[in-house]
């Protein structure tokens, strides 16, 4: 079982899929039960792998059988999974959140769409299949294929919402045909210098042939990144995240916000460390006037900044937290370009919190808009009161946001202000700080808001259009939204105590890597 | 001249892809009408297909398939196959699975836009968003 | 051949109407399957490339038939002769 | 011998589908109106595809007698070929089926459309029976 | 790989390319890509990728050009740009 | 029995397509054929009842038919060059909708004559109503041609019951 | 927004220019693309490992097996997306504008009819060798799959969409899509639990008559079936919902 | 020095942490409610009480949660002297403000009772946590987590006063602790080579030089905001709007005495003394609490709220503490460290006297207090204990913080900051007297009263009376304060 259990990561979900469609479109009943159980061996897999992982090192699952040339020594001519911790830990975020989010969607789905609740979790199952499969796939065009499927189903269950999203979808299949074409692209220029598509082969052939240096090269890095950049919504281009995650369906949100922008993250730091290593991703290239990290790192430290004021410059709750999550991806994409190990590390382990923290966000606002009807602030009045449990939760998920011990959110901070400090990128540092008193900001105000018992308020319109469904209003909170958003919270103080754990997990894999500090 | 030798003879297709690249991305970026951009888009994806085919053309070869005879089934042994005699079928391959993928979006897009058209009553992005800006909005 | 195509790509820019186009674009995918079978001979292959040209031919039918199906199924529009100063007769007037 | 004449006939067959087809596209050009341009499109395109294919076809045994180790070799040879040269011309009977069809369906399109046919009213308009039909009403 | 075939065929799906996005109506627009898959079609055979030439050929003639024709028939016809 | 004979003749087109003989490939050819005649072996013939030298017959004549229409269109091709070439051509276009009713009851016979009609010079069928054809003619004499020999000729394949009525008619107009 | 795509266009434009001066000659014979180690063996052993002509063919549904099960489901996926979507289930109209003017009503064309019935049948059996010879001629299960989906597009386009969803209504759609994905990855799951890693084929010669590399090429074929299965479904399927709007009546 | 590992901080500072549940749990029963807070304020003194003896044989007492929280740091309990007496005073005074609570909160008729009691735990563990922790990152943990526990407290009566008031408190508090001790923590946690345990050498010592650790320093002192350092300090006023027992314990005891706590934390255990006496940056700090014990002492002059003028007399005491731990002399650390215990007693009398003012006479200005000694001698009694105990005068514990401040102050040689003490406790006189003298003795036909206001509940003055006398019997016993101080300052008493 060991052995197969990376590949039942993502089978699971697709036969789950494949289930619903033989059964499900008959038995509307039976779609949640087999999106749960499919989800749920899929957790256990990654559980087992990770386990695997743990115990014998990073290893690899070769899909068809294809060995590598000469022995094992050549180059790789089928498609091979690769697990290390890092991507065992991603993995495990995708196998818990998806489940979570599964228990909590049993109500919120039939709601939203009602007649479509079959289809609703095919796209469901196949997204998490998409994301299990980016995340653990060593080879750079299977990657585009995963890609693809990840996004393919999450334009249909963005667009499954109201008709804003759709609208919003739509832009999101412009942007994201783009990013997804950029990586390819990227991919070809890589292609067409090593001739090999595995991303370790890849990487080899560049040391081999000192192709560091070539503008191909140069060029297909600049692509993938551009690529990736758009697919998680790094600051400049951002603009179809925030529409799309909030005008989405409740479960829609609640499963991509964590999990899509986090992924892709991974993906680009899978590409700096393992196809381009990173002796090219950070050192100072000759020709350019500009430190190639210190350029992004200033980009996300703006990112941050404009991400946390655009954030507080919003009424809406989704929409805010979309807006954080622009900021949140500053924050990885920084660290990640830190160029230094505390930074990858950060930069990985925030992945893990920031999508626990989103998780937690999300669905506590998913709670309350199922129990209030809208979601804007000023809507927010005597919550505490009315829902405590929810508003509890969202608390925690908001301190973790804010950065405050002892949830995670707060260590994933502290790796990256100390990898900023010791890289001396101070405008990270302060921005970073900075995002974290916006946030501090945000969340006041709405616990404030929540809090106070309701002042003079005139009528206030609701966000959704008209047309949309007619929000009916839950008069208790259901257990299965309840008690995801409390494993949620839970989990962000459990992973903020153990994150050193974590932490070591990431560093074993990344130990073979050999860091060193920026030059200036 | 030399530069025209040298940089666009033998490398014409790769300049023709990334014309019909701008292209595609220009409509996919500045057009006003939403089918239109999806046209774009299909011929962005095209051009990058193009890339890849181009990638794989080898002067002289033969379409990548082997003759019968060559197969060891039918006469054994059969003639050694000659590398440079096919072209390389990797990239088709991949461009395979691109086309596919490029066709899903395209009728996800299409649906999208169909959605669009219904909820609207255009498929201008400015009417569009004008009519956006009169509902409530946060 | 591809000489022989260029004026119907004339059509196919200009014009007027749009059937026009489709006239002239039906007969650019007939060619195309011509085409293609001579491609296959330059490849000497003309077995394989046969294939998909008889694919070619079944499938531009369907792009033809699709294409006057659309008139078929629309009301009629008044032409004169700038079809493109019409306003669209099915559009909602929202 | 035998090759020569095979590569004169398919040669004048691919010819002859050229001229046509030039025809048909100086017609599509040309002609005043939409129907007319039908007219040259739908035959001329018909015909020349199909003498080009058929001329093809033909064109496959050029090579029949080429060196051959054996009798089976060269039955091979002629299967193979003889294949193609049947492909290519069902694919000219798809053709003759598929074009004047699609043809008619446009026509037929335009025709509903409202599109006005560019008719002469000649003197003996009278001769046919049911009398000219303005089209669009 | 034939070169002439190449050049021309190239040329030719630029200019195709460049018609199908100025063109104001959409129908014609869709129809015009039809031709854009022709060529590429004819392209991919050109150099040798018979697999995504017939891949491209049943799509483009098939299917791509079909559903936009339908998407056009379901909105609307006529665009700004 | 119809499904038989649709089954041979799909094999037949698969043989034609296929090329290889080994039992494995043919065997799949049986299989696809099967499949495609429970698909849609509806849609071939209209009368289902016919008998199987019925059909050989029709085939057998259909062939020589499509041997006199390869004729006319080479006919019609001529004349569509004359017309574009010439510069005299465009003078002689002279356009009209002609209609004119058809004698032949079957759905098929009626195709086939729309098709011949759309194939031969200057004339192409617009529209079936019915037994109505309106037909467009490029020219007076292409409207001129439209005569009753080729309906004659076609029911003489289809429709032989209705053929010697046409042929009468037939006669009379070539001459 | 418009100088922005401008720029944002030539900049990209730019990039990707400034590497074109780096590629290998197009064509050329030793480019690390063409006369790397990668495609050198595809080229040079996949007679020896697989017994399959049409190395594109081999290297799709072995090599790359995993790829192309993907892209099944990228197909798969465009179809339920499709229909969540767009489809109408009746009652999921409110609000929106008046149904518009275009639906006329259906009048089926003999010459059309007629036409199609005679070419639907050959482009059937045509997808279908076309399905069958993916290892000795270009083609495969993607491209029969197409055609076959063109084939019923055809007759929706003959007969109207409602004729053709009675040869294979919305319910056989969603089973034939998942049917082809199942054979797919069930050809990899038999391989798995016989002990050999996912889509192993050679592994399966234990359950048929057949070698280990025959086995392979079998299986190929298996799993070419499958993705025809599925991009036939889902190919009409896609046409079916545009182009009635989702609601399987009426339309184009 | 000895280290015995136990559980016993952890389960002090559980003790109220778990005394959350049955308090919410039994929110409708509020006699059984306060009989959890009770037995909790009990078990936990009881569980100091048990550490006291190995504290005071200079053993020190270790509990670890999690071993390696971030690299090199633990999340980790450490009880020594300076801990010990702070979580001693704490414990201690919970138990009687509970009492009080208990008297104010039925006697004002608040509502929300459970959510308060609840909070008042919560906030009551994350004192004691911080007093226990054994590193910067514990202790920062703790802090944040009282910073969040008070926020209700603070705005307990929910309306638009409270609310500016929280929104000011938590602007303070969070903005500061965030901008500047979380990056100056970590850059001492990446200085230092990953190690944050506070040591009587100090961790950081001889590792930055002095710009560094004045920059360091700042970033603390102001960081830890809850210490009132101008400027900084606008948070303590505007929180008085919580109910009095909360402004009494948490802005006389746990709150505003955890920042300097933490101050002294970071003086004595990140930097070390020694170390910072070999640069001389310390005295930046020492001229801003000193201003800052000038400026606030003027502004409480001008404060008629009484509460508001106790509050800048809080900013002011703190200052006195920061002042002397700057001071870096061993009599000044021991003084700021027994000015905690000290000031805590004067200052949570003088709140609890205010509240029972309120509750008894609804009066909250000082200029309607003309005359209340009359209707209230016990509590107007205390209060005047409570003031010679701020204002440093014999016979109470005030006098020896402040003996030993002023020793410090001249031991250190720096003659300016002597001069801040002697004005600023003729300003504590001047403002804190005059309050006492028109109590007691205005003529009686000033008095505002109407003859029904009699004395507050008894669970109102039982701990007010007990806390005054605490305050004079801290200045006869301060034995057991300064042999904790000792083991910080490391000379023995």
């Amino acid at each position: 079982m060991g052995e197969q259990a990376p590949i039942v990561i993502v089978l699971a979900p697709l036969f789950g899929a494949l289930l619903i469609a033989f059964v499900g479109i008959r038995f509307k009943a039976l779609c949640l039960p087999v999106t749960l159980g499919a989800l749920s061996l899929s957790l256990a897999a990654t559980v087992e792998t990770f386990r695997t992982v743990l115990a014998r090192g990073e290893f690899v699952y070769l899909l068809g059988g294809w060995k590598r040339l000469q022995e094992g020594d050549g180059i790789s001519i089928g498609i091979e999974y690769r697990v290390d911790t890092i991507s065992g830990l991603v993995l495990l975020v995708i196998a818990a959140v998806s489940l979570l989010v599964a228990i909590y969607s049993r109500t919120r789905v039939v709601a939203d769409t009602p007649d479509r609740v079959p289809y609703y979790y095919m796209l469901y199952l196949l997204l998490v299949a998409g994301l299990a499969g980016m995340t653990i796939t060593n080879d750079a065009f299977n990657l585009y294929v995963l890609l693809e499927i990840s996004s393919l189903t999450s334009y249909a269950l963005i667009a499954v919402g109201s008709r804003r999203a759709v609208l919003s979808a739509f832009n999101y299949v412009i942007m994201g045909t783009i990013g997804a074409s950029f990586y390819l692209l990227g991919i070809g220029y890589l292609y067409i210098k090593t001739g090999v598509l595995n991303m370790q082969d890849i990487h080899a052939v560049i040391i081999a042939n000192d192709l560091a240096e070539s503008p191909s090269i140069r060029v297909a890095s600049v692509l993938i990144l551009m690529g990736v950049w758009i697919k998680m919504a790094f600051f400049p281009l951002h603009a179809w995240l925030p529409n799309a995650y909030s005008y989405s369906p409740t479960t829609t949100g609640a499963l991509m916000a964590p999990l899509v922008t986090k992924v892709m993250i991974y993906i680009m730091i899978r590409m700096m460390v393992t196809v381009f290593g990173l002796d090219y991703s950070f050192r100072a290239t000759p020709g350019m006037p500009l430190h190639w990290s210190n350029l992004v790192v200033t980009l996300s430290s703006i990112a941050i900044v404009a991400g946390s004021v655009m954030a507080l410059s919003r009424r809406d709750l989704k929409k805010m937290l979309t807006y954080i999550i622009i900021a949140e991806v500053g924050y990885m994409v920084g660290g990640a370009w830190l160029a230094n190990e505390k930074g990858m590390t950060g930069a990985v382990y925030h992945i893990v919190s920031d999508a626990f923290m989103t998780l937690c966000l999300f669905l506590a606002v998913g709670v309350i808009i199922a129990r209030t009807g809208q979601s804007r602030i000023e809507g927010m009045n005597g919550l505490f009161k009315k829902m405590p449990l929810t508003m509890a939760a969202f608390t925690i998920g908001a301190l973790s946001m804010i950065g405050l011990p002892p949830t995670c959110g707060f260590f994933s901070k502290w790796y990256l202000v100390g990898a900023g400090i010791e890289a001396g990128q101070w405008h990270y540092v302060g921005a970073l700080l900075f995002s974290s008193l916006m946030n501090a900001v945000i969340f006041f105000r709405i616990f404030e808001m929540a809090y106070f018992p309701k002042e003079v308020n005139e009528a206030e319109p609701a966000c959704f259009d008209p047309d949309a469904h007619p929000l009916e209003t839950l008069e208790k909170t259901p257990s299965s939204m309840a008690i995801p958003l409390w494993i949620s919270a839970v989990t962000l103080i459990v992973l903020g105590v153990f994150n050193y754990t974590i932490v070591q997990w990431i560093a074993s894999a990344l130990q073979s890597l050999n860091f060193f500090p920026a030059a200036g | 001249m030399e530069f025209f030798e040298q940089l666009i003879i033998p490398k014409f297709n790769y300049w023709i892809y990334v014309i019909l690249m701008m292209i595609g991305m220009r409509a996919m970026i500045a057009k006003n009408n939403l089918v239109k951009k999806l046209i774009g888009m299909a011929i962005f994806q095209t051009a990058i297909i193009l890339f890849y085919v181009s990638i794989g053309v080898k002067e002289g070869a033969n379409i990548p398939i082997l003759d019968h005879h060559m197969m060891p089934g039918e006469i054994h042994g059969g003639d050694p196959v000659v590398v440079a005699e096919f072209a390389n079928p990797l990239p088709h391959v991949l461009m395979l699975t691109a086309i596919v993928v490029g066709v899903a979006t395209l009728g996800l897009a299409l649906a999208m836009s169909q959605k669009i058209y219904r909820a609207y009553g255009t498929l201008e992005e400015d009417d569009i968003l004008s009519q956006i800006k009169l509902e409530p909005n946060d | 051949m591809f000489v022989l195509m260029l004026p119907v790509m004339y059509r196919v820019v200009l014009g007027p109407t749009a059937l026009d186009r489709i006239v002239a674009i039906n007969m650019i995918g007939t060619k195309t399957a011509v085409l293609l079978v001579v491609i296959g001979q330059f490849f000497d292959q003309a077995g394989m490339f046969v294939d998909f040209a008889l694919a070619y031919a079944l499938l531009n039918f369907v792009g033809s038939l699709a294409a006057a199906r659309y008139f078929k199924r629309t009301r009629p529009i008044h032409h004169d002769l700038n079809p493109d100063s019409q306003p669209e007769p099915g559009a909602p007037a929202i | 011998m035998f090759e020569i004449t095979i590569s004169i006939i398919s040669g004048a067959l691919i010819c002859g589908g050229l001229v046509f087809f030039l025809g048909a596209a100086v017609g599509l050009v040309r002609f005043p109106d939409f129907y007319t341009r039908m007219h040259s499109a739908g035959k001329g395109d018909t015909l020349s595809t199909i003498m080009i294919l058929l001329g093809i076809a033909l064109y496959q045994f050029h090579d029949l007698f080429r060196e051959a180790h054996s009798l089976e070799e060269f039955f091979e040879h002629f299967k193979i070929e003889l294949l193609v040269a049947i492909k290519v011309t069902a694919i000219s009977v798809l053709i003759m089926l598929t074009s004047p069809t699609s043809t008619h369906a446009l026509m037929e399109a335009g025709y509903d459309d409202g599109m006005e046919p560019f008719t002469c009213e000649d003197e003996d308009a009278d001769e046919n029976q049911n009398g000219k039909e303005s089209a669009g009403q | 790989m034939i070169p002439a075939f190449d050049i021309i065929l190239l040329v030719f799906l630029v200019v195709t390319s460049v018609i199908a996005l100025r063109v104001r109506d959409l129908l014609a627009a869709s129809m015009v890509f039809g031709i854009y898959s022709f060529l590429i079609c004819l392209l991919w055979a050109e150099m040798t990728a018979v697999d995504v030439a017939f891949t491209e050929a049943a799509v483009g003639a098939g299917v791509s050009t079909v559903i936009m024709v339908a998407t056009v028939y379901q909105t609307a016809r006529r665009s700004k740009d | 029995m119809y499904q038989v004979l649709v089954f041979f003749l799909l094999l037949l087109t698969w043989v034609i397509f296929s090329g290889l003989f080994d039992p494995f490939h043919l065997s799949l050819g049986v299989l696809s054929c099967l499949l495609v005649t429970w698909m849609s072996s509806g849609m071939l013939f209209a009368d289902r009842a016919a008998s199987v030298w019925s059909r050989g017959r029709q085939a057998f004549l259909l062939i020589g038919y499509a041997s006199w229409l390869l004729w006319q269109i080479v006919l019609a091709n001529v004349h569509i060059l004359k017309l574009a070439l010439s510069p005299s051509g465009l003078e002689e276009v002279r356009p009209r909708v002609v209609r004119f009713r058809t004698g032949l009851r079957s759905e098929f016979g009626k195709f086939v004559l729309a098709q011949s009609i759309t194939l031969t010079p200057g004339t192409v069928t617009i529209k079936i109503i019915g037994d109505e054809f309106v037909i467009h003619a490029i020219s007076r004499l292409a409207a001129d041609g439209l005569d009753g020999a080729m309906e004659a000729r076609i029911a003489a394949i289809f429709e032989p019951e209705l053929g010697d009525h046409l042929a009468v008619v037939a006669e009379g107009g070539h001459s | 927004m418009k100088g922005l795509a401008l720029f944002a266009v030539a900049f990209t434009g730019a990039l990707l220019l400034y590497a074109t001066g780096d590629f290998p000659d197009w064509g050329s014979l030793d480019s690390p693309a063409n006369g790397g180690e990668l495609s050198t063996h595809y080229i040079k052993e996949v007679r020896k490992e697989t017994e399959v002509p049409n190395i594109v063919t081999a290297v799709l549904a072995d090599y790359r097996g995993f790829d192309t099960m993907f892209e099944t489901v990228v197909v798969f996926v465009a179809g339920i997306a499709i229909i969540a979507v767009l489809r109408d289930f009746g009652n999921g109209s409110r609000g929106y504008p008046p149904a518009l003017a275009n639906n006329l009503p259906e009048e089926p064309d003999l010459i059309v009819t007629q036409t199609c019935n005679l070419v639907i049948p050959v482009l059937q059996i045509f997808a279908l060798y076309v399905l069958a010879h993916g290892h000795h001629s270009p083609g495969g299960g993607f491209q029969g799959g197409v055609m076959l989906g063109a084939s019923y597009i055809l007759i929706a386009l003959a007969n109207g969409v409602e004729a053709a969803m009675k040869i294979l209504s919305e319910r056989k759609i969603l089973l034939m899509a998942a049917t082809g994905i199942l054979i797919y990855s069930g050809t990899g799951l038999v391989c798995l639990l016989l002990g050999e890693n996912f889509l192993d084929y050679h592994v399966l010669s234990r359950i048929l008559p057949t070698d280990p590399i025959m086995a392979r090429s079998h299986a190929m074929l298996f799993v070419e079936t499958g993705v025809a299965f599925t991009v036939t479904a889902v190919m009409f399927s896609i046409y079916a919902n545009l182009a009635t709007r989702g609601t399987l009546k009426g339309g184009l | 020095m000895e280290t015995i590992t136990s559980p016993i901080p952890l389960f002090a500072c559980l003790a109220s942490l778990l005394a959350v549940i049955p308090i919410v749990a039994f929110g409708k029963n509020p006699n059984l409610r306060e009989s959890f807070t009770f037995s909790a304020g009990f078990a936990k003194l009881t569980l100091v009480l048990l550490m006291l003896p190995w504290v005071l044989d200079g053993k020190i007492v270790e509990f670890t949660f999690v071993d390696e929280i971030v690299k090199g740091v633990p999340l980790q309990f450490r009880v020594d002297g300076l801990g010990m007496l702070f979580t001693l005073v704490a414990s201690t005074l919970w138990i009687l403000t509970s009492l009080y609570a208990i008297g104010y909160m039925r006697g004002a008729h608040e509502g929300s009772q459970t959510r308060f009691f609840a909070f008042f735990a919560v906030s009551l563990s994350a004192t004691l946590g911080v007093a226990f922790a054994a590193n910067l990152l514990t202790m920062y943990l703790f802090y944040e987590m009282l910073s969040l526990a008070t926020f209700p407290l603070v705005t307990h009566h929910q309306d638009r006063e409270a609310r500016t008031g929280g929104r000011t408190y938590l602007t303070y508090l969070l903005s500061t602790s965030i901008g500047f001790v979380l990056p100056a923590m970590i850059y001492c946690y990446w200085k230092s080579g990953g190690n944050m345990d506070f040591s009587t050498g100090g961790f950081l010592a001889e590792k930055v030089g002095p710009t560094e650790s004045l920059v360091l320093l700042l970033l603390f002192v102001f960081g830890f905001a809850k210490s009132g350092v101008m400027p900084f300090h606008s948070w303590l006023p505007n929180a008085m709007v919580a109910p009095t027992p909360v402004s009494a314990l948490l802005h006389a005891v746990a709150v505003v005495k955890v920042g300097v706590f933490c101050i002294i934390r970071v003086f004595t255990g990140v930097f070390g003394t020694d170390f910072l006496k070999t640069m001389d940056v310390a005295v930046v700090i020492s001229w801003i609490a000193g201003f800052t014990v000038i400026v606030s002492s003027l502004i409480a002059l001008t404060q008629d709220n009484l509460k508001r003028r106790l509050a800048f007399s809080t900013i002011g005491q703190l200052s006195y503490i920061v002042l002397g731990v700057s001071l870096l002399s061993t009599f000044g650390v021991t003084g700021s460290i027994l000015h905690i215990a000290m000031h805590a007693c004067g200052k949570i009398t003088l709140f609890f006297c205010a509240g029972a003012i309120y509750v008894a006479a609804h009066k909250k200005y000082i200029s309607e207090l003309v005359g209340i000694g009359r209707v209230m001698p016990v509590t107007m009694s205390a209060f005047f204990i409570g003031s010679l105990s701020v204002i440093g005068l014999p016979v109470t514990g005030g006098l020896i913080s402040k003996f030993y401040l002023v020793m410090g102050t001249m031991q250190a040689g720096h003659m300016g900051l002597l001069a801040v003490f002697l004005v600023s406790s003729i300003l504590n006189a001047a403002y804190f007297l005059p309050i006492v003298y028109k109590a007691f003795l205005c003529r009686p036909e000033e008095s505002q009263f109407e003859p029904g206001i009699k004395e507050a509940p008894l669970a109102c003055v039982v701990p007010l009376c007990i806390t005054s006398i605490m305050s004079v019997l801290l200045f006869f016993f301060p034995g057991i304060l300064l042999d904790l101080a000792s083991l910080i300052t490391g000379v023995g008493n």
